[in-house]
């Protein structure tokens, strides 16, 4: 029997500068492949690649926790990209 | 997850100009002795550049859970009694309060060092964004990266 | 001796309620970015006794001029704009304040350590005494004796 | 020739629980011995007795200054005797 591929749809969104630069603030998204959260990054990376020198000031949130980037990513999940927080 | 609302405490997200007053009244009680606040407002300038304006957004409902953890964490940390922790998002002009923090204690010692700390905590941790808006344009201002998780634990529950 | 108020200061002593709101206006400044203020005000009980009302007494010029002494001390410790120090006098009630210091910054560090350095060293420093009320009979309260030299200086010039 | 006796006035004054054991709060006095702060508390502890066991719990000022005991007075100083201080 071949792998069952199955369908994950997440949330994602994008602020500050990050939303400047991918052009969105939010989307719903159908994953086939991406399934941890350094996956959906590099996803959007290859879309627009000037995300990608962003990836070391970027922290992820997955639920609207912080999370690691190794985070597992299920239906219905929200995924936030966030830049330095300058609040105050 | 997020907190419950405890101990009384005001806890927002504010679209239009936040009232100090309102903010001190209710965190006042006959049984303290002290309140200590925090009020930070915009400056008329940012790295020796004039400021027009600033605009705050945030990840709201994530930054309002955020902003209660900070509550239960002071509560836990500290002999205080009421707090009010209150952020105002969008267009600030010159002069125009965009955090105010409000806490009252028995004493005076607990109410500096839990103000301190929320407003410390929440320049760190708190999902919120600052655009600067200068004579010949905008910029995103500087901030921190709040600490995150390294590695996801290993046995997740199902949600 | 008496430092002469500088910096656009409101260093005084009142016979009626403090305003806050009219401090906190005052020291506001463009160029500043955040103020911390401390509420000092009467509680309702002492030691487990439920507190009528208080009396407060000063040494009223020597307050004045102990109270200067700090402001100058905080221009010179901390990098601070404006500041209120304002303490009420006579019978306050139950959530009546007593004291109330604002100070302003450009960055909020300094507003912290002012202002708690402000009520610190008032408490030790100024001449003012409690006296408390209660059902059965009113006391001076505990206070703390402020430091003074040991020995006059041999040659004084004369004044 | 007799050693010149001079006299000193000085304004004293008491606050606090000291104002009430004193039973005054200010006087003036015209002093012919005293001639240091120390005295001139030793002279109203000679008169109201009660008040020497406050000597340890007592700071003086000497023309609206904190002073030491051993401070030698003028004429037209002001004195005060302070129990410990309690505003705020």
């Amino acid at each position: 029997m071949p792998p069952v591929s199955q369908t994950v749809r997440v949330k994602v969104l994008f602020f500050g500068r990050l939303k400047d630069v991918v052009g969105q603030s939010e989307e719903s998204l159908d994953l086939h492949d991406a399934s941890t959260i350094e996956q959906l990054f590099a996803l959007y990376s290859q879309r627009i690649p000037e995300l990608a020198k962003y990836r070391s000031s970027v922290v992820a949130s997955h639920n609207q926790e912080f999370a690691s980037w190794d985070a597992p990513l299920r239906s219905g999940d929200e995924v936030a990209f966030l830049p330095p927080v300058s609040g105050g | 997850m997020t907190p419950p609302l405890t101990h009384d405490d005001i806890i927002e997200l504010l679209r239009e100009p936040i009232d100090p007053l309102l903010l001190i009244q209710h965190v006042r009680a006959r049984e303290d002795g002290a309140i200590v606040t925090f009020d930070g407002f915009v400056r008329n300038q940012s790295h020796n550049r004039p400021t027009l304006y600033l605009d705050y957004e945030a990840y709201e409902s994530m930054a309002v859970s955020k902003m209660r953890e900070i509550a239960a964490e002071l509560h836990k940390k500290y002999r205080i009694h009421h707090l009010a922790i209150v952020h105002r998002l969008g267009r600030l002009e010159i002069g125009e309060t965009s955090v105010f923090i409000a806490v009252s204690a028995p004493h005076r010692a607990a109410a500096f060092d839990a103000c301190r700390f929320a407003i410390d905590t929440l320049k760190r941790t708190v999902p919120i964004w600052k655009k600067e808006y200068f004579e010949d344009g905008a910029v995103w201002a500087d901030g921190e990266l709040p600490p995150a998780p390294v590695a996801t634990p290993r046995a997740e529950p199902a949600s």
